[in-house]
Protein backbone atom coordinates (compact mmCIF):
# COMPACT_ATOMS: atom_id res chain seq x y z
CA UNK A 1 0.00 0.00 0.00
CA UNK A 2 1.86 3.86 -1.56
CA UNK A 3 -0.20 6.56 0.39
CA UNK A 4 -1.43 9.08 -1.92
CA UNK A 5 -0.13 12.17 -0.40
CA UNK A 6 -0.65 15.87 -2.12
CA UNK A 7 0.05 18.87 -0.97
CA UNK A 8 -1.19 21.68 -3.74
CA UNK A 9 -2.67 25.49 -3.93
CA UNK A 10 -5.86 24.14 -6.42
CA UNK A 11 -9.03 23.60 -4.97
CA UNK A 12 -9.46 19.44 -4.78
CA UNK A 13 -12.61 17.14 -4.76
CA UNK A 14 -13.28 14.97 -2.28
CA UNK A 15 -15.12 12.43 -4.80
CA UNK A 16 -12.42 11.58 -6.53
CA UNK A 17 -9.96 10.80 -3.61
CA UNK A 18 -12.58 8.39 -2.64
CA UNK A 19 -13.98 7.17 -5.82
CA UNK A 20 -10.28 5.97 -6.09
CA UNK A 21 -10.04 3.94 -2.27
CA UNK A 22 -13.45 2.87 -2.81
CA UNK A 23 -12.10 1.15 -6.42
CA UNK A 24 -9.43 -0.96 -4.27
CA UNK A 25 -12.06 -3.61 -3.45
CA UNK A 26 -11.47 -3.27 -0.03
CA UNK A 27 -14.89 -2.78 1.62
CA UNK A 28 -14.66 0.07 3.91
CA UNK A 29 -13.70 3.13 3.49
CA UNK A 30 -13.77 6.25 5.77
CA UNK A 31 -12.87 10.03 5.18
CA UNK A 32 -12.84 13.53 6.77
CA UNK A 33 -13.19 16.61 5.89
CA UNK A 34 -11.85 19.89 7.28
CA UNK A 35 -13.51 23.41 5.49
CA UNK A 36 -13.33 26.62 5.99
CA UNK A 37 -15.87 28.28 7.89
CA UNK A 38 -16.84 31.28 7.43
CA UNK A 39 -18.30 32.51 11.12
CA UNK A 40 -17.19 35.93 12.75
CA UNK A 41 -16.81 37.53 8.93
CA UNK A 42 -14.44 35.76 8.21
CA UNK A 43 -13.29 36.43 4.89
CA UNK A 44 -9.90 34.41 3.94
CA UNK A 45 -7.32 31.73 4.91
CA UNK A 46 -3.93 31.74 4.96
CA UNK A 47 -2.20 28.26 4.54
CA UNK A 48 1.47 28.88 5.64
CA UNK A 49 3.78 26.17 5.68
CA UNK A 50 7.36 24.66 5.31
CA UNK A 51 7.62 23.42 1.76
CA UNK A 52 10.94 21.59 2.44
CA UNK A 53 9.61 19.76 5.80
CA UNK A 54 5.29 19.73 4.89
CA UNK A 55 5.92 16.10 2.69
CA UNK A 56 8.31 14.56 4.92
CA UNK A 57 5.75 15.30 7.75
CA UNK A 58 2.93 14.19 5.64
CA UNK A 59 4.84 10.83 4.53
CA UNK A 60 5.69 9.81 8.04
CA UNK A 61 2.46 10.25 9.47
CA UNK A 62 1.12 7.97 6.74
CA UNK A 63 3.63 5.54 7.47
CA UNK A 64 2.60 5.56 11.08
CA UNK A 65 -0.74 4.84 10.25
CA UNK A 66 -0.03 2.28 7.57
CA UNK A 67 2.24 0.40 10.65
CA UNK A 68 -0.76 0.68 13.03
CA UNK A 69 -3.58 -0.39 10.84
CA UNK A 70 -4.18 -2.75 8.11
CA UNK A 71 -4.78 -0.47 5.31
CA UNK A 72 -5.61 -1.09 1.14
CA UNK A 73 -5.39 2.77 0.89
CA UNK A 74 -4.89 6.11 2.38
CA UNK A 75 -4.97 9.43 0.74
CA UNK A 76 -4.02 13.15 2.51
CA UNK A 77 -4.83 15.87 0.78
CA UNK A 78 -4.38 19.52 2.19
CA UNK A 79 -3.95 22.96 0.49
CA UNK A 80 -1.84 25.51 1.31
CA UNK A 81 -2.44 29.15 0.43
CA UNK A 82 -5.71 31.56 0.14
CA UNK A 83 -8.59 29.88 0.66
CA UNK A 84 -12.39 31.15 1.11
CA UNK A 85 -15.13 30.11 3.09
CA UNK A 86 -16.85 27.00 2.13
CA UNK A 87 -13.60 25.95 0.69
CA UNK A 88 -11.83 22.57 1.60
CA UNK A 89 -8.50 22.43 3.57
CA UNK A 90 -7.73 18.89 4.12
CA UNK A 91 -9.20 15.35 3.45
CA UNK A 92 -8.28 12.16 4.97
CA UNK A 93 -9.13 9.04 3.77
CA UNK A 94 -8.48 5.61 4.04
CA UNK A 95 -9.90 2.08 2.96
CA UNK A 96 -9.38 -1.02 4.31
CA UNK A 97 -10.85 -4.89 5.07
CA UNK A 98 -12.06 -3.67 8.49
CA UNK A 99 -14.24 -0.50 9.31
CA UNK A 100 -12.05 0.26 12.07
CA UNK A 101 -9.06 0.02 10.62
CA UNK A 102 -9.98 2.49 8.15
CA UNK A 103 -12.05 4.81 10.79
CA UNK A 104 -9.45 4.40 13.09
CA UNK A 105 -6.16 5.25 10.72
CA UNK A 106 -8.02 8.11 8.93
CA UNK A 107 -8.63 9.69 12.72
CA UNK A 108 -5.21 8.78 13.77
CA UNK A 109 -3.94 10.89 10.65
CA UNK A 110 -5.50 14.16 11.21
CA UNK A 111 -4.90 14.06 14.85
CA UNK A 112 -1.50 14.30 14.02
CA UNK A 113 -2.00 16.19 11.04
CA UNK A 114 -3.06 19.08 13.54
CA UNK A 115 -0.03 18.54 15.80
CA UNK A 116 3.14 17.34 13.77
CA UNK A 117 3.12 18.96 10.47
CA UNK A 118 4.23 22.28 9.75
CA UNK A 119 1.36 24.45 8.64
CA UNK A 120 0.07 27.93 10.20
CA UNK A 121 -3.41 28.98 9.64
CA UNK A 122 -3.46 33.22 9.44
CA UNK A 123 -7.14 33.99 9.52
CA UNK A 124 -8.51 37.58 7.75
CA UNK A 125 -11.76 39.27 8.91
CA UNK A 126 -14.23 41.68 6.80
CA UNK A 127 -13.04 44.44 9.16
CA UNK A 128 -9.30 44.40 7.74
CA UNK A 129 -7.90 42.69 10.96
CA UNK A 130 -6.32 39.13 10.60
CA UNK A 131 -5.10 36.81 13.27
CA UNK A 132 -3.07 33.63 13.60
CA UNK A 133 -4.89 31.11 14.49
CA UNK A 134 -3.88 29.12 18.22
CA UNK A 135 -2.73 25.90 18.38
CA UNK A 136 -5.40 23.97 20.59
CA UNK A 137 -4.44 22.67 23.89
CA UNK A 138 -6.78 19.82 22.94
CA UNK A 139 -4.90 19.07 19.72
CA UNK A 140 -1.97 17.63 21.66
CA UNK A 141 -4.10 15.94 24.12
CA UNK A 142 -6.08 14.19 21.33
CA UNK A 143 -2.39 12.97 19.47
CA UNK A 144 -1.65 11.71 22.99
CA UNK A 145 -4.50 9.59 23.36
CA UNK A 146 -3.24 7.34 20.34
CA UNK A 147 0.07 6.38 22.10
CA UNK A 148 -2.19 4.59 24.71
CA UNK A 149 -4.03 2.92 22.47
CA UNK A 150 -1.65 1.23 20.12
CA UNK A 151 1.77 0.71 20.30
CA UNK A 152 3.26 -0.86 17.32
CA UNK A 153 4.71 2.21 14.91
CA UNK A 154 4.25 4.74 17.52
CA UNK A 155 7.07 7.73 17.12
CA UNK A 156 6.70 9.21 20.85
CA UNK A 157 7.74 12.44 19.66
CA UNK A 158 6.80 15.70 21.86
CA UNK A 159 3.53 17.71 20.15
CA UNK A 160 4.58 20.72 18.28
CA UNK A 161 0.95 21.85 18.75
CA UNK A 162 -0.69 23.43 22.26
CA UNK A 163 1.25 24.99 25.21
CA UNK B 1 29.79 28.17 11.16
CA UNK B 2 27.03 29.72 9.04
CA UNK B 3 22.99 28.77 9.49
CA UNK B 4 20.12 28.87 7.18
CA UNK B 5 17.76 30.15 9.69
CA UNK B 6 13.98 30.15 8.28
CA UNK B 7 10.96 31.92 9.95
CA UNK B 8 7.05 30.78 9.85
CA UNK B 9 3.48 32.61 10.54
CA UNK B 10 3.88 35.59 13.54
CA UNK B 11 7.59 35.17 13.77
CA UNK B 12 8.50 35.47 10.03
CA UNK B 13 6.20 38.84 10.63
CA UNK B 14 7.30 40.34 13.96
CA UNK B 15 10.95 40.00 12.74
CA UNK B 16 9.93 40.92 9.00
CA UNK B 17 11.86 38.32 6.99
CA UNK B 18 11.29 34.66 6.03
CA UNK B 19 15.27 33.67 6.52
CA UNK B 20 18.32 34.83 6.46
CA UNK B 21 21.80 33.39 7.01
CA UNK B 22 23.66 33.73 10.07
CA UNK B 23 27.00 32.99 11.78
CA UNK B 24 26.38 32.68 15.47
CA UNK B 25 29.63 32.65 17.82
CA UNK B 26 30.53 29.26 19.33
CA UNK B 27 28.70 29.65 22.32
CA UNK B 28 25.62 29.10 20.42
CA UNK B 29 25.51 25.60 20.95
CA UNK B 30 21.53 24.87 21.42
CA UNK B 31 18.49 26.58 19.43
CA UNK B 32 17.20 28.10 22.58
CA UNK B 33 20.97 29.98 22.68
CA UNK B 34 20.48 30.74 19.21
CA UNK B 35 17.53 32.49 20.02
CA UNK B 36 18.86 34.39 23.03
CA UNK B 37 21.25 35.13 20.58
CA UNK B 38 18.88 36.41 17.74
CA UNK B 39 16.76 38.33 20.98
CA UNK B 40 19.62 40.84 21.13
CA UNK B 41 19.73 41.44 17.52
CA UNK B 42 16.72 44.25 18.10
CA UNK B 43 13.08 44.50 18.72
CA UNK B 44 11.32 42.61 16.03
CA UNK B 45 13.56 39.77 17.51
CA UNK B 46 13.32 40.26 20.65
CA UNK B 47 9.15 40.61 20.03
CA UNK B 48 9.69 37.27 18.20
CA UNK B 49 10.93 35.16 21.10
CA UNK B 50 9.82 37.36 23.74
CA UNK B 51 8.04 34.11 25.24
CA UNK B 52 10.40 30.73 24.42
CA UNK B 53 7.37 28.80 25.31
CA UNK B 54 5.54 29.80 21.93
CA UNK B 55 8.57 28.53 20.13
CA UNK B 56 9.12 25.46 18.22
CA UNK B 57 12.06 24.71 15.92
CA UNK B 58 12.83 22.50 13.58
CA UNK B 59 16.86 21.29 12.93
CA UNK B 60 17.96 20.39 9.33
CA UNK B 61 13.87 19.70 8.94
CA UNK B 62 13.22 17.72 11.98
CA UNK B 63 11.05 18.88 14.75
CA UNK B 64 13.42 18.70 17.76
CA UNK B 65 13.04 20.28 21.22
CA UNK B 66 14.45 23.67 22.33
CA UNK B 67 17.30 22.22 24.40
CA UNK B 68 18.58 19.91 21.26
CA UNK B 69 22.48 20.61 20.10
CA UNK B 70 23.01 22.73 16.81
CA UNK B 71 25.99 20.04 16.29
CA UNK B 72 26.82 21.14 13.04
CA UNK B 73 23.09 22.14 11.92
CA UNK B 74 22.67 23.90 8.38
CA UNK B 75 19.12 24.41 8.70
CA UNK B 76 17.27 25.79 11.68
CA UNK B 77 13.43 26.87 11.24
CA UNK B 78 11.60 28.80 14.56
CA UNK B 79 7.85 28.91 14.11
CA UNK B 80 4.60 29.04 16.76
CA UNK B 81 3.12 25.64 17.55
CA UNK B 82 1.22 24.54 14.58
CA UNK B 83 -2.22 25.15 13.44
CA UNK B 84 -3.06 22.87 10.11
CA UNK B 85 -5.25 20.24 9.85
CA UNK C 1 -30.02 19.48 14.06
CA UNK C 2 -32.43 16.80 11.97
CA UNK C 3 -30.52 13.56 10.92
CA UNK C 4 -31.20 12.48 7.24
CA UNK C 5 -32.19 8.53 6.83
CA UNK C 6 -32.76 6.88 3.80
CA UNK C 7 -33.21 3.31 3.67
CA UNK C 8 -33.52 2.85 -0.21
CA UNK C 9 -32.99 -0.39 -3.23
CA UNK C 10 -31.42 2.79 -5.74
CA UNK C 11 -27.38 2.91 -5.72
CA UNK C 12 -26.58 6.44 -4.19
CA UNK C 13 -23.93 8.67 -4.41
CA UNK C 14 -21.94 9.56 -1.09
CA UNK C 15 -20.77 12.47 -2.88
CA UNK C 16 -24.19 14.35 -3.15
CA UNK C 17 -24.68 13.00 0.70
CA UNK C 18 -21.35 14.86 1.96
CA UNK C 19 -22.34 18.15 -0.01
CA UNK C 20 -25.06 18.63 1.52
CA UNK C 21 -23.12 18.26 4.95
CA UNK C 22 -20.60 20.77 3.83
CA UNK C 23 -22.80 23.36 3.30
CA UNK C 24 -23.88 23.83 7.05
CA UNK C 25 -20.38 25.54 7.40
CA UNK C 26 -19.62 23.13 10.38
CA UNK C 27 -16.25 22.85 9.42
CA UNK C 28 -15.58 19.37 10.03
CA UNK C 29 -16.90 16.33 7.96
CA UNK C 30 -16.75 12.75 8.45
CA UNK C 31 -18.11 9.71 6.26
CA UNK C 32 -18.12 6.36 6.06
CA UNK C 33 -19.13 4.31 3.11
CA UNK C 34 -19.07 0.25 2.80
CA UNK C 35 -19.32 -1.25 -0.60
CA UNK C 36 -19.92 -4.73 -1.88
CA UNK C 37 -16.61 -6.84 -1.89
CA UNK C 38 -16.44 -9.16 -5.07
CA UNK C 39 -13.70 -11.74 -3.87
CA UNK C 40 -14.31 -15.47 -3.17
CA UNK C 41 -16.00 -15.33 -6.44
CA UNK C 42 -18.86 -13.33 -4.93
CA UNK C 43 -21.56 -11.87 -7.85
CA UNK C 44 -24.04 -10.64 -5.61
CA UNK C 45 -25.02 -9.54 -2.83
CA UNK C 46 -28.67 -9.25 -1.15
CA UNK C 47 -29.82 -7.49 1.78
CA UNK C 48 -33.09 -8.28 3.14
CA UNK C 49 -34.92 -6.62 6.13
CA UNK C 50 -37.22 -5.74 8.69
CA UNK C 51 -39.52 -3.03 6.68
CA UNK C 52 -41.63 -2.44 9.37
CA UNK C 53 -39.07 -1.36 12.19
CA UNK C 54 -35.86 -0.87 10.10
CA UNK C 55 -36.26 3.03 9.54
CA UNK C 56 -37.23 3.58 13.57
CA UNK C 57 -34.33 1.30 14.23
CA UNK C 58 -32.05 3.84 12.47
CA UNK C 59 -33.87 7.12 14.02
CA UNK C 60 -33.24 5.55 16.95
CA UNK C 61 -29.30 5.22 16.48
CA UNK C 62 -29.25 8.51 14.78
CA UNK C 63 -30.97 9.97 17.73
CA UNK C 64 -28.63 8.12 20.52
CA UNK C 65 -25.62 10.12 18.26
CA UNK C 66 -26.78 13.24 18.37
CA UNK C 67 -27.56 13.03 21.93
CA UNK C 68 -23.83 12.70 22.60
CA UNK C 69 -22.28 14.27 20.28
CA UNK C 70 -22.61 18.08 18.99
CA UNK C 71 -23.49 17.30 15.55
CA UNK C 72 -24.13 20.10 12.87
CA UNK C 73 -25.65 16.93 10.65
CA UNK C 74 -26.25 13.46 10.20
CA UNK C 75 -27.08 11.32 7.18
CA UNK C 76 -27.35 6.99 7.21
CA UNK C 77 -28.26 5.86 3.87
CA UNK C 78 -28.70 2.41 3.80
CA UNK C 79 -29.64 0.47 0.88
CA UNK C 80 -31.74 -2.79 0.40
CA UNK C 81 -31.94 -5.06 -1.85
CA UNK C 82 -29.72 -7.16 -4.53
CA UNK C 83 -26.45 -5.54 -5.69
CA UNK C 84 -23.30 -5.99 -7.79
CA UNK C 85 -19.51 -6.03 -6.49
CA UNK C 86 -17.84 -3.06 -5.82
CA UNK C 87 -21.75 -1.08 -5.52
CA UNK C 88 -22.07 1.19 -2.22
CA UNK C 89 -24.15 -0.58 0.84
CA UNK C 90 -23.97 1.92 3.54
CA UNK C 91 -23.17 5.61 4.08
CA UNK C 92 -23.14 7.43 7.25
CA UNK C 93 -21.84 11.18 7.41
CA UNK C 94 -21.64 13.63 10.31
CA UNK C 95 -20.90 17.16 10.60
CA UNK C 96 -19.42 19.01 13.67
CA UNK C 97 -17.82 21.80 14.43
CA UNK C 98 -14.90 19.64 16.16
CA UNK C 99 -13.33 16.74 14.29
CA UNK C 100 -13.46 14.27 17.10
CA UNK C 101 -17.37 14.50 17.72
CA UNK C 102 -17.83 14.20 13.77
CA UNK C 103 -15.21 10.89 13.51
CA UNK C 104 -16.93 9.48 16.50
CA UNK C 105 -20.40 10.35 15.82
CA UNK C 106 -20.33 8.17 12.41
CA UNK C 107 -18.42 5.72 14.07
CA UNK C 108 -20.65 4.97 16.44
CA UNK C 109 -23.76 5.04 14.23
CA UNK C 110 -21.74 2.57 11.97
CA UNK C 111 -20.68 0.39 15.01
CA UNK C 112 -24.81 -0.02 16.04
CA UNK C 113 -25.94 -0.47 12.59
CA UNK C 114 -24.41 -3.20 12.31
CA UNK C 115 -25.54 -4.81 15.90
CA UNK C 116 -28.85 -2.94 16.13
CA UNK C 117 -30.88 -2.53 13.00
CA UNK C 118 -32.57 -5.69 11.34
CA UNK C 119 -30.73 -6.25 8.49
CA UNK C 120 -29.38 -9.63 7.28
CA UNK C 121 -26.85 -10.49 4.31
CA UNK C 122 -26.79 -13.17 1.99
CA UNK C 123 -23.72 -13.61 -0.57
CA UNK C 124 -24.47 -15.01 -4.20
CA UNK C 125 -21.34 -17.13 -5.28
CA UNK C 126 -20.20 -17.21 -9.30
CA UNK C 127 -20.84 -21.22 -8.70
CA UNK C 128 -24.35 -20.71 -7.80
CA UNK C 129 -24.13 -21.28 -4.23
CA UNK C 130 -25.56 -18.93 -1.60
CA UNK C 131 -25.24 -18.31 1.85
CA UNK C 132 -26.40 -16.13 5.04
CA UNK C 133 -23.65 -13.60 6.17
CA UNK C 134 -23.10 -14.67 10.01
CA UNK C 135 -22.76 -12.24 12.44
CA UNK C 136 -19.34 -11.26 14.16
CA UNK C 137 -18.82 -11.68 17.55
CA UNK C 138 -16.31 -8.58 16.84
CA UNK C 139 -19.49 -6.54 15.89
CA UNK C 140 -20.62 -7.15 19.73
CA UNK C 141 -17.64 -6.40 21.30
CA UNK C 142 -16.91 -2.63 18.86
CA UNK C 143 -20.52 -1.68 19.92
CA UNK C 144 -19.98 -2.32 23.39
CA UNK C 145 -16.80 -0.17 23.51
CA UNK C 146 -19.58 3.03 23.65
CA UNK C 147 -21.37 2.35 26.58
CA UNK C 148 -17.74 3.16 28.49
CA UNK C 149 -16.97 5.85 26.66
CA UNK C 150 -19.93 8.21 26.65
CA UNK C 151 -22.84 7.75 29.40
CA UNK C 152 -24.70 10.46 27.64
CA UNK C 153 -28.07 8.62 25.83
CA UNK C 154 -26.53 5.35 26.17
CA UNK C 155 -29.61 2.84 25.47
CA UNK C 156 -27.73 -0.41 27.02
CA UNK C 157 -29.53 -2.86 25.07
CA UNK C 158 -28.50 -6.35 24.75
CA UNK C 159 -26.65 -6.33 20.99
CA UNK C 160 -28.62 -8.29 18.00
CA UNK C 161 -25.56 -9.62 16.19
CA UNK C 162 -23.20 -11.74 17.97
CA UNK C 163 -23.65 -15.09 19.43
CA UNK D 1 -55.11 -14.87 21.00
CA UNK D 2 -53.62 -14.43 17.19
CA UNK D 3 -49.88 -13.45 16.79
CA UNK D 4 -48.95 -11.89 13.39
CA UNK D 5 -45.60 -13.67 13.27
CA UNK D 6 -42.29 -12.98 10.68
CA UNK D 7 -39.91 -14.54 9.62
CA UNK D 8 -36.33 -13.71 8.44
CA UNK D 9 -33.84 -14.55 6.68
CA UNK D 10 -32.62 -18.03 6.81
CA UNK D 11 -35.80 -18.93 9.47
CA UNK D 12 -37.86 -17.84 6.81
CA UNK D 13 -35.98 -20.08 4.53
CA UNK D 14 -35.75 -23.31 6.89
CA UNK D 15 -39.67 -22.38 7.45
CA UNK D 16 -40.61 -21.62 3.57
CA UNK D 17 -43.20 -18.96 4.39
CA UNK D 18 -42.30 -14.63 5.33
CA UNK D 19 -44.99 -14.93 8.41
CA UNK D 20 -47.98 -15.92 9.39
CA UNK D 21 -50.94 -15.86 11.68
CA UNK D 22 -50.97 -17.73 14.65
CA UNK D 23 -53.00 -18.79 17.83
CA UNK D 24 -50.93 -20.11 20.39
CA UNK D 25 -52.45 -22.31 23.74
CA UNK D 26 -52.47 -20.05 27.01
CA UNK D 27 -48.96 -21.46 28.17
CA UNK D 28 -46.95 -19.91 25.64
CA UNK D 29 -46.22 -16.60 27.11
CA UNK D 30 -42.46 -15.81 25.90
CA UNK D 31 -40.55 -15.52 22.82
CA UNK D 32 -38.92 -19.01 23.99
CA UNK D 33 -42.01 -20.82 25.01
CA UNK D 34 -42.95 -20.00 21.55
CA UNK D 35 -40.29 -20.67 19.39
CA UNK D 36 -40.89 -24.35 21.51
CA UNK D 37 -44.47 -24.70 20.35
CA UNK D 38 -43.55 -23.77 16.82
CA UNK D 39 -41.12 -26.33 16.78
CA UNK D 40 -43.33 -29.07 17.31
CA UNK D 41 -45.07 -28.03 13.84
CA UNK D 42 -42.55 -29.69 11.29
CA UNK D 43 -38.93 -29.88 10.17
CA UNK D 44 -38.80 -26.77 8.91
CA UNK D 45 -39.64 -25.31 12.04
CA UNK D 46 -37.58 -27.15 14.28
CA UNK D 47 -34.63 -26.80 11.73
CA UNK D 48 -35.27 -23.19 12.22
CA UNK D 49 -35.14 -22.84 16.15
CA UNK D 50 -32.66 -25.89 16.32
CA UNK D 51 -29.87 -23.56 18.08
CA UNK D 52 -31.94 -20.88 20.10
CA UNK D 53 -29.21 -18.98 20.64
CA UNK D 54 -29.28 -18.27 17.30
CA UNK D 55 -32.42 -16.86 17.49
CA UNK D 56 -33.42 -13.23 17.96
CA UNK D 57 -36.61 -11.79 18.55
CA UNK D 58 -38.83 -8.34 18.38
CA UNK D 59 -42.28 -7.86 20.38
CA UNK D 60 -44.64 -5.47 18.44
CA UNK D 61 -40.78 -3.87 16.59
CA UNK D 62 -39.11 -3.68 19.59
CA UNK D 63 -35.89 -6.06 19.51
CA UNK D 64 -36.55 -7.97 23.34
CA UNK D 65 -34.96 -10.84 24.78
CA UNK D 66 -36.09 -14.70 24.60
CA UNK D 67 -37.60 -14.61 28.03
CA UNK D 68 -39.47 -11.30 27.83
CA UNK D 69 -43.30 -12.03 28.44
CA UNK D 70 -45.21 -11.67 25.24
CA UNK D 71 -48.27 -10.00 26.91
CA UNK D 72 -50.88 -9.49 24.28
CA UNK D 73 -48.35 -8.70 21.28
CA UNK D 74 -49.41 -8.31 18.07
CA UNK D 75 -46.55 -8.84 15.87
CA UNK D 76 -43.62 -11.52 17.00
CA UNK D 77 -40.33 -11.26 14.41
CA UNK D 78 -37.63 -14.27 14.52
CA UNK D 79 -34.73 -13.30 12.80
CA UNK D 80 -30.66 -14.47 13.15
CA UNK D 81 -28.74 -12.40 14.76
CA UNK D 82 -28.18 -8.83 12.52
CA UNK D 83 -25.74 -8.49 9.86
CA UNK D 84 -26.48 -4.78 8.14
CA UNK D 85 -24.08 -2.42 7.43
Amino acid sequence: MMPVIRLQHAVFDPVAECAKLELGDAGAVASFTGLVRGEGGLVALELEHYPAMTEEALKRIAADAAGRWALAGLTIVHRVGRMAPGERIVFVGAASRHRGDAINAMHFVIDWLKTDAPFWKREEFADGHSAWVEAREGDAVQREKWSDRTKKGCRGAAPLSGK
Amino acid sequence: MAIDLLYFAWIREAIGCDGETVDPPDNVTTAAELIDWLSARGDGYADAFADKGRIRVAIDQEFAGLEKPLAGAREVALFPPVTGG
